[in-house]
């Protein structure tokens, strides 16, 4: 009798999620038969380059015109970070087993040093060229991990104490509040970098785009830090 | 001017200033015998306005029938006060005068937001007063908070109704939702088949709160009876009927308290009765009554009470004690008996005429007669148990001062109204026109009195039996059994297993979809 | 279209498929390990689909976030829960 | 119906599908990681028009593909993430404490 | 309005100072707290001041081109609640939380500011990123205590949750493709010529996933668990607040981008009066076979979630106002509810009702206080709940919904049941000598506090109401919101 009943559920759950399949591609269909305007991507393809003074389109969208967006995300992480942290033990526990060739090791160490260069490319470059501070911030992030990875937690927190990190991420998260308030203290509203006019310079060089290079730099930091921190609270975990 | 409620009300929160007994006595004095005055001093007529959220309401109107109730509140509520204000602690008796002042609030509303405010109010104080009054009462103070919330919440229910229908919150204009004012007001009434908080209620907490208690509680519900269903004449038979069950059950009863909470069911019939008529003589009847009934019946809860203080017992054997020992207790159990019989010269007997005058149809008049000679019937049981079986109890202790000066109040009002029965007529101004002395009058008075006497001394053996066994069958009960056993069921498929919880939320979406389809 | 239009677009619905067939091996394999490392290969497919898509901004971030920081937290989870082989 | 669409209907409706059946808690977090790929595959299609170049004007293009979704795809990569990671970190302590990684053995909570 | 920006700023840049002081000063820290919550309080008077008629301030100055913010009498009523609750949270737990202190008050900031995000954002996926926030710190919330329930609760919250966000992503990811705005106000002139299947599939979708973070009775299953296990300061937030922004989400969704017409016209409000019914009975029933007053008190906090929504789900003005004010004065009751019940926990460890006996002899006040709430909850008079219940049942009565009226009557009386059991036990003597941890006075005034609004809100509710009866104007006639939107 319960296996009759198991193979029901099985198929009643198949059956669920069939239906909402079906269901979900008729409405797509019918979305395809529209037609759509697009006015406001529109503009930002055609104006945003001059009213913001980023190429990539993408960055000024995300540190621009939706930069509060922006803002919001840094925080998951900050909260991600902080979840991790509360959750993992004082004590130190031994990272698992690493035991790589020596080619690794040095490949490694050899690597660091063009971490840090794509790492700071990306963000510095963020409003020129894809990429930008979530990504540079990763690669940052990813040099306490191969460090971790390579030498074992202890050394990891020993050059870098989760105390600088947790430091580091709230510096990011700060400067980036403080940086979109210098848009009221210049006389406009939160996070104006376009509207208030901070030296937009020219299109497509490495100083212009107002506060998109900075905002950029603090996110760099802020996930960078967050993401090494997350990374050692999940390899201390349990 | 200020309402009697009101000072009540204030009075509760006044006693949180009383950190010794001295300033306990002088607050309850205070206010209750201010609160005797001021209703005393009401002039009929007179309404206040107030705007809240976006009715107008009327918090305060005194009209005669109101007063008349407000004048007997008023004055059992002096009485109750200080028969219990020895025993009863402090929180407790703030409840007493929350509750107090809740029913008289109630008398003198003039809308149905505010009746139904400080009925619930009425309800959640009386309530709180059962449960944290004793040990042993908190179940019955459980039942007793339900059942009157469900005839709270049917009371609102028809408030709305009555709302959506009408559009207004007046107390004049009711048509709609009468079903549930029915429910509402049978249950504060203890109607047969919603009687059922009665007589455990009454039997089980300490005897003070069973006087106040008494007092107040059916008669809120037919004062708001008389407000909302006046005139429905079927309600008389109903009345009836439910009186007669009240004089049933009350035979079968060897706890003291237990046969008075059934006589107050077979009492209730006659005000229904008169109420239902709906005649001015009727209603009238009605409220006479209610006042003699609620002088005798507190007196004789106060009996009750003096009898379970000074021995610690309450059935009806150990009632013997007052034959004998206690003097002024006996005397006024006397005075009761006369007056709950309806012996001409006593009050009952006046406001039973009242009633009987008013009925036109031969079937409620027999029924009444029939109610008149239970009532003495089971009467002559208790005096039976009183003054006529040797019992050989002792005092534990004496009954306090606070407690007779209550008891012996009400007696002397009790004899004063008996006497010259046209004393209520000319406080209240309402004429009557009724000679209560006319020899054939007195006659069909005592008729029922003489014959419950002669039945009695033949069917004594039968009436004084013991049914220690009847068969208890409570409907309510078996609804919440079956309440707990449903959400039993629906929390074992809580099961903690995550995927479950999400195999609902895929199916609700599912349902969601199906009816775009 | 043009003949190198044609060639990406065969080459987007292929990459579609595949898209599929890695997914659906990942959520029914039993292995888990082998499930997450054709996770990993699933983000790589989606990787190539987002940058013929033209969004290089999005295939960078889903490139380090997706493919790179998801796999290592599945390879430490499954690394701190030991008994992944018995399902 | 273009067949990206189809791919991403199935992608979504395939996590689905395993966060509900799977009994593993990884399998559930594999699940949650491939709607998020879906949902993010469904953005970037949605941003792409035939013929349109990367949002990244070095020069005048003719035909720009739509910037926005791929900025929301972004945030919605980058909170998946950070999802992902609690969720991992949660499966581990559950590991720790309850010693299974079967859904339906974690239920000292119930009723 | 450069207030309304600071109301999501001040607790984050709070929250990301207090991760910095953390590491270095614990005076420093805690002067923080109490300095950034007075100033706060301040700034939330300032904006609920000034919110009608509603303003709006633009992030970037770009106006339509960005992310707007925007002040109605809606968000300034939720606002109201959260300068009640937050600030008697914050005070109570300073005290109350042993462990991870630092941890809870930095979390408890980050998610006042995501619903604060959520409250007052007119952008919808702006909306999802500050759900995301409130919600990601919920998780950590609930997990804080570290106990086996917390985390396993915590994982059902969060796997739940994340489902239901699933399906607010796609929604709003369609709705931008349909669209080609994320602005509301825009939405909602474009979705005039959406058709109306594609249209009512989106709502769904919109509901089912706030649905989920709302608890409405089949998706409600991770609520309770995680009220049991997690710290009590957070049950009041969770029930004041994260649900309440969820619902308060979905309604402004609802009417502002779909319109009062087209909700009735697709029968939603229909299925919402029905579902709320469905929720309040169903969670009533099984709030009876609680033994755990926090599991009680969660399902308790679904079933006013079940009023909530039959009110607000009307389309009349009366049900919205009255929808509203009962979100306030649930969040005040519960709220009493459980910082009394905190105290409980905090001075003898006592969350069974087992535990709770004969409590009310050594708490008098504070049991009294419970008393008060709990009765409030219930919906008797003379309490805030009872005003609000009233409100509701004359509108579902105005609206003809003769059923749902009748049943909250019904679902006041299965309420009255099991919160009678409670006081009940509270109130039954007890010989056990218990070990008592005196409760400070930080802990009693916050719950005083509380407490003696539920008694001024339900004999003076005309100062919330003045607030709140500006609400309907820009609900219901969502024309006028999308013209101060547009900035007409």
């Amino acid at each position: 009798m319960s296996r009759v009943h198991k193979i029901f559920r099985k198929f009643y759950k198949i059956g669920l999620v069939l239906f909402l399949a079906i269901f979900l591609l008729f409405i797509f269909d019918e979305i395809q038969n529209l037609d759509i305007k697009r006015y406001l991507s529109e503009h930002y393809i055609s104006e945003g380059v001059q009213e913001t003074g980023a190429i990539n389109l993408v960055t000024s969208v995300l540190y621009d015109y939706r930069g509060f967006d922006t803002l919001g995300e840094a925080t998951v992480i900050l909260t991600a970070a902080a979840t991790l942290s509360f959750m993992t033990p004082i004590k130190k526990v031994k990272m698992l087993g690493t035991e790589f060739t020596i080619i690794i090791y040095q490949t490694i160490i050899i690597i660091i040093p063009f971490l840090v260069v794509l790492g700071m490319n990306l963000i510095f470059f963020g409003h020129i060229s894809p990429g930008g501070g979530f990504v540079g911030g990763v690669i940052l992030a990813m040099i306490p991990i191969l460090v971790t990875i390579n030498y074992g937690i202890t050394f990891s927190e020993n050059k870098l104490k989760p105390n600088h990190k947790s430091l580091l991420e709230g510096i990011g998260a700060i400067g980036f509040i403080l940086l979109g308030l210098l848009g009221i203290f210049a006389g406009s509203n939160f996070l104006a970098s376009g509207q208030a006019n901070f030296g937009l310079g020219n299109p497509g060089e490495l100083i212009s785009a107002g506060l998109i290079p900075y905002l950029n730099l603090m996110i760099g930091i802020k996930v960078g830090a967050g993401l090494a921190a997350i990374f050692n609270s999940l390899i201390k975990e349990g | 001017m200020i309402t009697p409620g009101f000072l009540y009300l204030a009075g509760a929160l006044f006693l949180f200033l009383a950190i010794n007994n001295k300033i306990k006595y002088i607050i309850s004095f205070l206010i209750t015998t201010g609160a005797l005055i001021i209703t005393f001093y009401l002039t009929p007529g007179y309404s206040l306005e107030i705007n809240f959220l976006n009715y107008t309401l009327i918090p305060f109107r005194v009209d005669d029938i109101s007063k008349l109730t407000g004048l007997i509140f008023t004055l059992s509520g002096l009485a109750a006060v200080f028969y219990s204000i020895n025993i009863s602690s402090r929180s407790n008796l703030q409840l007493i005068f929350l509750f107090i002042g809740s029913s008289l609030t109630v008398v003198f509303t003039g809308d149905l937001f505010i009746l139904y405010i400080f009925w619930e109010l009425m309800e959640i104080s009386s309530s709180f007063l059962i449960i944290t009054v004793s040990d042993l009462t908190k179940k019955t103070g459980y039942y007793f908070f339900l059942m009157q919330a469900v005839g709270g919440l049917s009371l609102l229910w028809g408030v709305f109704l009555n709302h959506s229908a009408t559009g207004s919150l007046s107390l004049n204009a009711i048509e709609a939702g009468i079903p549930f004012f029915m429910i509402a007001v049978g249950i504060k009434l203890a109607f047969i088949g919603l009687h059922t908080w009665m007589p455990q209620t009454y039997s089980k907490v300490p005897f003070y709160v069973t006087v106040v208690l008494s007092i107040y509680t059916t008669k809120v519900g037919v004062y708001v009876m008389y407000r909302l269903l006046s005139g429905i004449n079927i309600l008389a038979y109903a009345g009836l009927i439910s009186a007669l069950f009240g004089i049933v059950m009350a035979l079968r009863q060897n706890q003291v308290r237990k046969l008075l909470s059934y006589s107050i069911i077979t009492q209730v019939g006659y005000m229904i009765i008169g109420i239902s008529i709906g005649s001015a003589a009727g209603i009238t009847g009605a409220f006479f009554h209610l006042i003699n009934h609620i002088l005798y019946k507190t007196v004789l809860f106060m009996v009750a009470g003096v009898v379970i203080y000074t021995t610690g017992k309450e059935n009806l054997e150990d009632l013997g004690i007052l034959g004998s020992k206690l003097p002024i207790t006996s005397l006024a159990t006397l005075v009761a008996f006369m007056a709950i019989s309806g012996v001409p010269f006593f009050n009952g007997y006046m406001s039973k005429t009242i009633i009987k005058e008013a009925l036109q149809e031969p079937v409620l008049i027999w029924g009444l007669n029939l109610m008149s000679f239970g009532t003495s019937l089971m009467f002559l049981k208790f005096i039976y148990y009183a003054f006529f079986q040797n019992s050989n109890i002792n005092l534990n202790r004496k009954p306090t001062i606070s407690m007779q000066l209550g008891l012996g109040f009400l007696t002397i009002i009790m004899l004063l109204i008996g006497i010259n029965p046209f004393l209520l007529e000319n406080l209240t101004n309402i004429d009557v026109d009724i000679n209560y002395f006319d020899i054939k009058l007195m006659l069909s008075g005592i008729q029922p009195f003489l014959w419950s006497v002669i039945v009695f001394i033949l069917l004594k053996k039968y009436l004084v039996k013991e049914y220690r066994r009847f068969i208890y069958y409570d409907i309510y009960r078996e609804m919440a059994k079956i309440f707990v056993k449903i959400g039993y069921k629906l929390s074992i498929y809580h099961n903690g297993k995550l995927s479950k919880y999400l195999l609902w939320a895929t199916t609700t979406l599912i349902i969601l979809l199906s009816l775009l389809i | 279209m043009t003949g190198g239009k044609v060639v990406i677009y065969v080459i987007l619905n292929m990459l579609m498929i595949f898209l599929l067939f890695t997914a659906f091996f990942a959520v029914f394999t039993k292995n888990l390990l082998n499930s997450i490392i054709t996770l990993a290969i699933f983000s790589a497919i989606l990787i190539v689909i987002f940058v013929i898509l033209q969004a290089p901004d999005a295939a960078l971030a889903e490139a380090v976030i997706g493919a790179g920081l998801t796999l290592t937290f599945f390879v430490i989870t499954i690394n701190k829960t030991k008994d992944w082989q018995n399902e | 119906m273009e067949l990206p669409y189809v791919v991403v209907i199935i992608l979504f409706y395939l996590g689905i599908y395993t966060i509900i059946m799977n009994k593993n808690l990884i399998k559930i977090v594999v699940g949650v990681n491939i709607v998020e790929s879906s949902l993010i595959l469904l953005l970037i299609l949605i941003s792409f028009k035939l013929g349109g170049t990367a949002p990244i004007l070095d020069r005048k293009y003719e035909l720009v593909v739509d910037p926005i979704p791929q900025a929301l795809a972004l945030t919605a990569i980058v909170i998946g993430g950070s999802l992902i990671a609690v969720m991992l970190a949660l499966v581990i302590k559950i590991y720790k404490r309850y010693g299974t990684l079967n859904v339906d053995e974690i239920r000292k909570l119930r009723g | 309005m450069e207030s309304a920006v600071w109301i999501i700023l001040l607790p984050l840049l709070t929250a990301f100072f207090l991760g910095i002081f953390k590491l270095y000063s614990d005076k420093l820290f805690y002067s923080l707290v109490i300095v950034s919550m007075v100033i706060y309080l301040y700034l939330l008077i300032l904006v609920i001041n000034d919110s009608y008629p509603p303003k709006v301030y633009s992030i970037g100055n770009w106006g339509l081109l960005g992310i707007n913010l925007m002040v109605d009498s809606f968000s300034a009523m939720f606002l109201l609640i959260i300068a009640i609750l937050f600030i008697t949270v914050i005070i109570f737990s300073l005290n109350y939380i042993k462990v991870n202190k630092h941890k809870f008050i930095i979390l408890t900031y980050v998610m006042i500011a995501g619903i604060a995000g959520m409250v007052l954002t007119a952008d919808l996926f702006n909306l999802y990123v500050f759900l995301e926030v409130s919600s990601m710190s919920s998780y950590a919330l609930t997990a804080i205590k570290k106990t086996d329930k917390s985390i396993e609760s915590s994982f059902k919250y969060l796997i739940m949750s994340t489902f239901g966000s699933f399906f607010i992503l796609l929604a709003t990811i369609l709705t931008y493709y349909l669209t080609g705005t994320l602005n509301m106000a825009e939405i909602s002139l474009e979705f005039k010529s959406v058709p109306f299947m594609i249209k009512s599939t989106i709502m769904f979708f919109f509901i089912f996933g706030y649905g989920i973070k709302i608890g409405l009775v089949p998706l409600h299953a991770w609520m309770p668990d995680s009220y049991e296990a997690s710290p009590i300061p957070y049950n009041v937030l969770s029930s004041g607040l994260v649900m309440k922004s969820a619902i308060y989400a979905l309604i402004r969704l609802l009417y502002v981008i779909f319109g009062v017409e087209f909700l009735t016209e697709s029968g939603i409000l229909n299925i919402g009066v029905f579902w709320g019914v469905l929720t309040f009975i169903i969670a009533h029933t099984l709030a009876y076979q609680q033994s755990n007053l926090n599991r009680l008190l969660g399902y308790s906090s679904i079933a006013q979630i079940g009023y909530i929504t039959i009110g607000l789900f009307l389309g009349n003005e009366k049900g919205l106002i009255g929808g509203s004010f009962h979100i306030l004065n649930h969040g005040i009751m519960k709220g009493t509810l459980f910082l009394v019940l905190g105290i409980f926990y905090y001075s003898l460890k006592a969350d069974e009702i087992e535990d709770i006996q004969g409590l009310g002899y050594k708490f008098p006040v504070l049991s009294f206080t419970f008393v008060v709430a709990a009765l409030a909850i219930v919906g008797l008079p003379p309490f805030n709940g009872f005003i609000s219940k009233w409100l509701i049942i004359e509108a579902a009565i105005e609206a003809g919904f003769f059923y749902a009226a009748f049943f909250i009557l019904v679902g006041t009386f299965l309420s009255l049941t099991y919160y009678l059991k409670v006081i009940i036990k509270l109130y039954t003597k007890t010989e056990k000598k218990t070990l008592i941890e005196k409760p400070d006075l930080s802990l009693k005034l916050p719950t005083f506090f509380l407490g003696s609004l539920c008694i001024l809100f339900g004999i003076v509710p005309s100062l919330p109401l003045s607030l709140i009866n500006n609400i309907p104007k820009f609900l219901l006639n969502n024309s006028e919101y999308i013209r101060i939107l547009l900035g007409g």
